[in-house]
């Protein structure tokens, strides 16, 4: 099925037309079948294509397909090649992962979905949008270039903004006085700037390095010369910068947390599981440009472990439920960039993927939640709900623990291989910040889940009793999210844990791709005894990150206001979000506002008014000629017979 | 040059032709208005006319006496040059279509190789569309100097329904052209020699064609069912209801003239024209005997349609103008647009 | 003999055309068109153009003609107003600028052609010769101009229709 | 044998005529009438010139203008029957507004 890569993205395209053409008046059951159906397509053909692919020798495992020649440039780069950009779709290692993981959680997402949204309306343009957002979301992983990625990109950007608007009539935040509408459109617009230094990134690659194509990168940077190595390490930053935005990273971050206002589904697929991770993927992608710029690595591992700490402190006061998964993704994200920014490639894969199994799972069951209790989306109205939903507690509390990293769950591992990456490649630093923020996490994780699923129940009697267990349409998505985080870190455990035997199957795997990046990291990989140590002090941080949420939201021996009223400083800052969001708007809006202010003055008095002295101009100019204007077609017709003869007489007279 | 050589000239044969061809066209018109008069009569169980010469036969001559000794009436406010002009103009186009009609293969006579049509052109057919394209004037003015509102509806109805039917007429004959390739009568007659069944007609696709031709045909001459111009149930008579003597008797020639050339016309494209439809090998050398039976065969088929003209007249109901556009533009029209194209297919399918 | 034709060819179509502008009768200008046209039709083929003089006097004298008449008797014109609304300036400058016109056009056309035809080419003019030039070097421009002709009916349809109810 | 000098020159004064015509008539259908005129002009003159060079081109060009002179003939004349039921009248000198 190799060869059929090119049809995985077309297989959701083909849902979307259906469903956007004749969802109306097809029944909900067929729309849910159509949007389910085709993911399901792409899943079967994703799967047998990265079957295939793993038949072929390690170094061998590259498959690429093209539709047809897009832009043809003339010269560019320093040599002045002829460079034309494909229709490329190409599949190997590291963009396997990704379809698998894209078409697997997308397809459970998407069945949760039917259960989820059975009450909604527009309930097929829901499966619209979200079946393109998964034909975008293939594109970007399975493109060959940067520009095809960059396509899925702007896509799975677009339904991102679409989907957050989703229900666009209904308020979102009431401190702020959002609407779902305006969140979706603060998501698009902090993409924005993102998205122009993507492009500016690729445009100086392909004029500069005559390249966008991923297996010519490397080559192509590494001819570099010294003089252009300054030029490169802008491309690396412009093009992370279009990542942060993506992916949530400081300073482009604060559209993530608002983009909760779209359905529960949308979260866990598009802003936890799948899309903030293209710019990890897209990073990784260009890791054959990034080890050449070292210094664009640094700042990104500084703002990835930057993030991962500073989201965890908001996430330690949210009450939103979702807000706090919100937080905890761009944390988790900020985990990833930093096992990028060190070189440990593999482990921010790694982490990727079993990130999209426990965190779409803990969204997932915050839906379940959310669903249960018709709405109700505020942790401290809830409590005492592991008896009325015992699927969603068990599953919820699996992707807790996977998250806290707890052995021998899935965070676990590609957890403490980002802290092993870290720490051996000898940035302590970011190595002491991420087993903070694990700290943290683990904290607010179970902070979450003790006020959600034990004591009693704080909110209103009725909503309480009314209660349920959500259908099996979503309950079975989640027993196989489950099952996943329980086991999705096994695929990578490292050597050291089993006394040097290698078994790190993902490792192996993604070798092929990103091997000449992990260099570093590899130098020090037998440090076993010192590895285990590590292991041993995150685990240990995990625990009393744990212990501190048991102390304080179930045994109450620590009251959580007595603490707040202690750190009043902190508790304050962090409940208001650093006031970042005030923070742009008064560096950033204000100043916007004032030159617009001044730009449409200047339109008003000089552009306008050289348009109208134009006008006026043209105005004289016509009572002029309105003497010619008798308005008798016959003078008109004189007129031109005129004109005619002059030029005859002339032409006769040269 | 002598006297047999002006004689034998190619312009004196070319006048001899013209001159045979338009008196037998009048004897043939005068011949009409009997057969006419007698088979109505007969259709409708009477006698007709049958006084004036054995069977009546000399009655077109006493019809002509009266029309010449009746007053020749111009309305006062007439405009009076189109009024005049206007009954040659219908006679005029008739006489011109039937130029390029063949009534008879290329003779020899005293060694001189003569064809036996006025006019071979290479454009023979579109001379014959020209022509009767603008008989419509002649029923258009006259309508008009007539200064009569009877007369300017007989006009307008004859213009608008003589346009509307010349599409399927031209169009059910340019599908016989697309079989035959030419657009000279001669080499169409020529091409249908042999057994009756080498017809166009015979031809599969072409019958219908020819069904078109015929209905359209009667609609262009403005026969029965289709001579809303001259219905004189509403209209008095028409186009022609203020004229009088020999000008009355002038659209009556134009019409019978136009039957003709009509009949003529279709004979030549589907019937085989001056061919008598018997195996080339039945039939006598060249000769004066093969030339004149087949002069006969092109009389007798016209005259059959004639037969056919008057028998229709005298049985089928005059159509309502609304039903008259109906079935042109929406029934033969398509019609004929159709059989073009399966003409055309059929033309493709089996090769030039 | 082809000369003498052309001659009188030539009177007829210049005294129809004269007739045309300058009879006040819209009828009669139609006539006058009408043999103009004819006249014009047989000029065609005396030079030659035997299939382009037939389809002209079916296109223009047997339709485009009839369709003019049947218009001005729909619409009952009669006799045209003498008055000119349009200004003297355009009653004297009129007729001035259209004999200058008429003098610079005519000389400059008499200068661009030989003072005698060339042999006529074998076929030149026959509906087979022209009807293969139209349907192969011509062709999209033939398929556009069935176009027009589509379209214009559509709009004249639109047009001319009563009320859209 | 016929001068083409001549033929042209017959041309010329048929344009002209039509010139005149539009210049000096005031019924609508007149004036596309003139039109016509000018257009067979041109006809006459293509002819010519077809016959001078002996190629079927210039006798395409005929057919073309034929062709365009019956569209024009129909939306011209649709145009005229509209504005007659509007205004009562195809006098352009009492048609001078752009609009109604």
């Amino acid at each position: 099925m190799l060869k059929l890569i090119g049809l995985i993205p077309v297989f959701p395209l083909v849902g979307v037309i259906v469903n956007g053409l004749f969802g109306r008046r097809l029944s909900r059951q067929a729309v849910g079948i159509i949007g389910c159906g085709v993911v399901l397509a792409s899943l079967i053909v994703s799967a047998g294509a990265v079957l295939e692919l793993s038949k072929l020798p390690p170094d061998a495992r590259y498959y690429e397909t093209s539709f047809g020649p897009w832009i043809p440039m003339g010269p560019v780069g320093a040599h002045g090649e002829a460079v034309t950009i494909d229709w490329g779709f190409a599949l190997d290692p590291l963009s396997a992962v990704m379809i698998l993981v894209v078409t697997g959680v997308g397809f459970l997402i998407h069945v949760y979905s039917v259960g989820y949204m059975e009450h909604e309306e527009g309930f097929a343009r829901f499966f619209v949008y979200i079946n393109l957002f998964m034909s975008m979301m293939l594109m970007l992983v399975l493109g060959s270039n940067l520009l095809v990625t960059f396509v899925g990109w702007e896509g799975v950007g677009l339904c991102s903004y679409l989907l957050i608007g989703f229900f666009y009539d209904r308020p979102f935040d009431t401190r702020t006085g959002l609407t779902c509408a305006d969140a979706g459109r603060k998501a698009f617009l902090v993409n924005r700037i993102g998205d122009f230094a993507f492009v500016l990134g690729m445009l100086y690659l392909v004029t500069q390095f005559a390249t966008l194509h991923y297996r010519t990168v490397a080559g192509a940077v590494a001819q570099a010369g010294d003089g252009q190595h300054a030029l490169l390490v802008a491309v690396g930053l412009l093009l992370f910068i279009g990542a942060c935005g993506k992916s949530a990273q400081i300073p482009l971050y604060v559209w993530l947390p608002d983009a909760m206002a779209g359905p529960t589904p949308v979260s866990a697929l598009i802003h936890a599981a799948t899309m903030v991770t293209a710019g990890v993927y897209m990073v990784t992608r260009m890791s054959g440009l990034y080890v050449h710029a070292p210094e664009a690595m640094l700042v990104i591992a500084i703002i990835g472990a930057a993030t991962a700490v500073f989201a965890a402190t908001m996430g330690i006061t949210a009450t939103d439920i979702k807000k706090v998964l919100a937080y905890s993704t761009v944390s988790q994200l900020g985990y990833m960039f930093a096992a990028a920014g060190v070189g440990a490639w593999t482990a921010a894969i790694f982490h990727l993927m079993t990130h999209a199994f426990f965190k779409a799972l803990l969204f997932l069951g915050a839906g379940s939640v959310i669903h249960g209790q018709h709405g109700e989306q505020d942790i401290t109205r809830m409590g005492g709900l592991r008896a009325k939903m015992p699927v969603t507690f068990l599953t919820f509390l699996t992707a807790t623990l996977a998250i806290a990293g707890i052995v021998p769950l899935a965070g676990f591992f590609s957890k403490d291989e980002i802290l092993w990456g870290a720490w051996s490649s000898g940035h302590k630093i970011v190595w002491g910040a991420l087993a903070f923020a694990a700290g943290l996490t683990a904290f607010y994780m179970f902070r979450l889940a003790f006020l959600v699923f034990y004591g009693t129940y704080r909110g209103d009697k009725h909503t309480f009793d009314h209660a349920h267990e959500s259908p099996a349409s979503m309950t079975v998505p989640l027993t196989i999210l489950a099952v996943l985080s329980a086991v999705g870190g096994l695929v990578g455990i490292p050597a050291a844990l089993l006394g040097g035997k290698d078994v790190n199957v993902f490792h192996h795997w993604l070798e092929p791709v990103v091997g000449s990046g992990h260099a570093a990291v590899e130098g020090a990989g037998h440090g076993g005894s010192q590895e285990l140590a590590l292991m041993g002090v995150a685990l240990a941080i995990a625990l009393a990150g744990i212990g501190l949420a048991w102390l304080i939201y179930r045994r109450n021996a620590l009251s959580a206001t007595t603490i707040a009223g202690r750190f009043r400083p902190v508790y304050t800052l962090w409940r208001n979000l650093y006031w970042v969001d005030e923070l742009y708007e008064a560096a950033i809006l204000k100043p916007f506002y004032a030159v617009s202010r001044f730009a449409a003055g200047f339109d008003r008095w000089i552009v306008d008014g050289l348009v109208n002295a134009s006008g006026v101009v043209t105005d004289i100019v016509g009572q002029l000629l309105k003497l010619f204007q008798t308005g008798y077609v016959r003078n008109y017709a004189l007129l031109f017979l005129m004109g005619v003869t002059a030029i005859l007489v002339y032409l006769a007279g040269r | 040059m002598d006297l047999v050589g002006i004689l034998t000239s190619d312009v004196a044969i070319a006048v001899y032709k013209i001159g045979g061809v338009f008196s037998a066209l009048m004897l043939c018109v005068s011949i009409m208005t009997w057969v006419e008069r007698r088979v109505s009569a007969i259709i409708q169980y009477r006698l007709g006319p049958n006084r004036v010469g054995p069977f009546g036969l000399l009655q077109p001559i006493a019809d002509g006496i009266k029309f010449i000794q009746k007053e020749d009436i111009i309305p006062a406010e007439a405009s009076k040059l189109l009024y005049l002009m206007a009954p040659a103009l219908a006679v005029i186009p008739a006489l011109c279509a039937f130029a390029v009609i063949p009534f008879g293969p290329e003779v020899t006579i005293f060694g001189k190789a003569i064809k036996l049509v006025i006019l071979d052109l290479d454009g023979g057919l579109l001379w014959a569309f020209a022509a009767t394209g603008l008989g419509v004037y002649a029923l258009v003015l006259a309508g008009w100097s007539s200064n009569s509102k009877f007369s300017l509806i007989g006009g307008l109805r004859s213009s608008a329904q003589m346009i509307s039917y010349e599409l399927p007429l031209v169009l059910s004959v340019t599908a016989v052209i697309l079989i035959t390739g030419t657009l000279r009568p001669m080499t169409i007659v020529e091409q249908q020699a042999g057994a009756f069944w080498h017809w166009n007609v015979f031809q599969g696709v072409p019958f219908l064609g020819f069904l078109l031709f015929t209905i359209a045909g009667y609609a262009e001459t403005n026969r029965t069912p289709f001579d809303l111009p001259e219905a004189e149930g509403e209209l008095v008579a028409g186009y022609h209801t203020e004229y009088s003597g020999m000008r009355f008797a002038a659209f009556f020639m134009g019409e019978y003239i136009n039957m003709m050339t009509s009949s003529a016309l279709g004979v030549t494209l589907f019937l085989g024209g001056w061919q008598i439809g018997v195996p080339t090998s039945w039939l006598p050398e060249p000769g004066w005997a093969l030339w004149s039976m087949q002069i006969a065969a092109f009389v007798l088929k016209v005259a059959f349609f004639q037969f056919l003209y008057v028998w229709v007249r005298w049985t089928v109901p005059r159509l309502r103008y609304d039903q008259l556009m109906n079935l042109g533009w929406k029934g033969l029209l398509p019609a004929s647009l159709a059989n073009l194209a399966a003409t055309a297919v059929v033309v493709v399918i089996q090769g030039p | 003999m082809n000369l003498i034709a052309f001659y009188v060819f030539a009177l007829l179509i210049v005294a129809s055309a004269i007739t045309v502008i300058t009879n006040r009768n819209p009828v009669a200008s139609a006539v006058a068109l009408a043999f103009n046209l004819v006249a014009i039709a047989a000029v065609f083929m005396l030079l030659d153009a035997q299939f382009i003089g037939l389809l002209q006097v079916i296109v223009y004298a047997g339709a485009i003609m009839v369709l003019i008449l049947f218009v001005i008797m729909l619409l009952n014109l009669r006799e045209e107003a003498r008055a000119h609304p349009a200004g003297t300036f355009q009653r004297v400058l009129g007729p001035l600028a259209t004999l200058v016109f008429a003098i610079v056009l005519g000389r400059a056309v008499y200068a661009s052609a030989p003072s005698s035809f060339p042999e006529a080419a074998a076929g030149f003019g026959t509906a087979g010769s022209v009807g293969k030039e139209l349907f192969t070097t011509f062709y999209y421009p033939f398929e556009a101009i069935s176009l027009l002709l589509i379209v214009s009916m559509v709009g004249a349809v639109l047009l001319a229709k009563k009320k859209l109810s | 044998m016929i001068d083409p000098r001549l033929v042209l020159l017959l041309s010329a004064v048929l344009f002209s005529l039509g010139v005149a015509g539009v210049l000096l008539r005031r019924g609508a259908i007149t004036i596309l009438m003139c039109v016509e005129l000018m257009l067979n002009a041109a006809n006459l003159a293509f002819i010519t010139f077809a016959r001078l060079k002996g190629g079927a081109e210039a006798q395409i060009y005929v057919f073309f203008i034929m062709a365009l002179a019956a569209a024009e003939a129909a939306a011209g004349l649709a145009i005229v029957i509209a504005l007659f039921r509007l205004r009562d009248t195809t006098d352009v000198d009492e048609i001078n507004l752009l609009r109604w």
